[in-house]
């Protein structure tokens, strides 16, 4: 399931939604990433993020899809929030559910290292002093990717 | 052929527009072509695309490489890597 | 932070309790274990977890020291029940919280590997038919636990 | 040498109890040779420790091997290996 929404979000509501009724999970594993108050060493204030509506949901369902087709999972969730945030405010909520923990773990990892290079948002900081500068991407984002492309060619 | 085109983050502040509905001509055959051809257009299209390594492009939600062809889209957009998450 | 008990626990208040008051958290990665309503093929009813109240209080000290050792983490949480359980019910759960989010998920996967194949705990699974049964150690675990080790190696 | 020993899970089971104080003789010195011990005690100590490679040991808290001294130790327990998370 996936969704993308200005409004922010509640983990332990989303588990147990994904939870009720079910007694066949093992194994829940919750990412979330939220606003850090430094960026590259500098105090920031508030960030926005833009986003690519049409798109985003494309990618996500893309990233949601390829991590089902590769983990026995019961359940998985993406949230992302786009627009104002501040400092300690939820960004993206990432859940995964499968009978076995290292399924749920990888998978959320997946997702993670996934949405961060492939979903289109795009972060633009504002410093304290009130500049404003858009995130560049970073390059160990890309490297996160590239262990499960190696993963896969290995299990080929 | 006509193309919505759509600019975002940076790129978009450098156009100075967010989408736009253009007539584009037929030699404009891949996304690389259409580039080039924006750039033509005026001095905040050659800024915003100064450094095409750092531009990506979608095709009607999809992203592509430089040299996807153009044939049956109806949708183009442009922004710099992603940095959600 | 370390607690063994028998009462369950909020996943979404114990994530609150971590980050109240704090901006520098930039991930956050929850595991949670849930008795499955299978085992080995055959419906159990319930499970009782066993423990060495003395011993488990420093093994999981210990595991989460490791953890703090290396990864950089701003917070981390260890959460054991024992008692009687039933399908769908929490039995662990695991938080970590860090500036990235290689190190909270590495921390988190890291901790369930050598919690279980080191706290003291047993299971005792009850099948419908009210036969009781103890779990046995799986070999996966083991395996689980062996990449930690060949990676320090590699690190060294 | 007195000591506490602690049995859990199933070997609490077959020895059928949960914990003991035992006066142990002094060539007693390691925890292999507690259970080869512990075994000459009856026939629930021989069926607890029948599979040796099975049972882990525990001194004052802290795993070790069959090997180990027990010198200087208050607490010693047996288990299966750990089942827990």
């Amino acid at each position: 399931m996936i969704r993308v929404q200005e409004e922010d979000f509640d983990i332990g509501a989303e588990v147990a939604a994904i939870r009720r009724g079910r007694t066949d999970i093992g194994a829940i594993v919750t990412f979330t990433g939220t606003v850090r108050d430094v960026a590259g060493g500098e105090p920031i204030s508030a960030m926005t993020l833009e986003h690519y509506p049409g798109m985003t949901e494309v990618e996500l369902a893309r990233v949601e899809g390829n991590a089902l087709a590769r983990w026995p999972l019961q359940a998985s969730l993406i949230i992302h929030r786009y627009g104002r945030l501040e400092p300690g405010d939820n960004i993206v909520l990432v859940v995964t559910a499968s009978p076995h923990r290292q399924a749920a773990f990888e998978a959320a990892a997946f997702l993670m290292d996934y949405l961060k290079t492939s979903a289109p948002f795009w972060k633009k900081e504002e410093t304290a002093t009130g500049e404003a500068r858009w995130v560049d991407a970073r390059e160990s984002d890309d490297t996160a990717l590239k262990r499960w492309r190696r993963t896969k060619r290995a299990a080929e | 052929m006509t193309l919505k085109i759509r600019y975002f983050a940076w790129v978009r502040e450098q156009t100075g527009r967010a989408e736009e509905d253009l007539v584009v001509p037929e030699e404009v055959a891949s996304v690389g072509d259409l580039i080039a051809w924006l750039t033509t257009r005026g001095p905040e299209f050659e800024a915003a695309f100064a450094r095409p390594e750092v531009v990506r492009a979608a095709l009607d939600h999809v992203h592509v490489a430089p040299d996807a062809a153009l044939a049956g889209a109806r949708e183009v957009a442009f922004f710099p890597p992603v940095t959600g998450g």
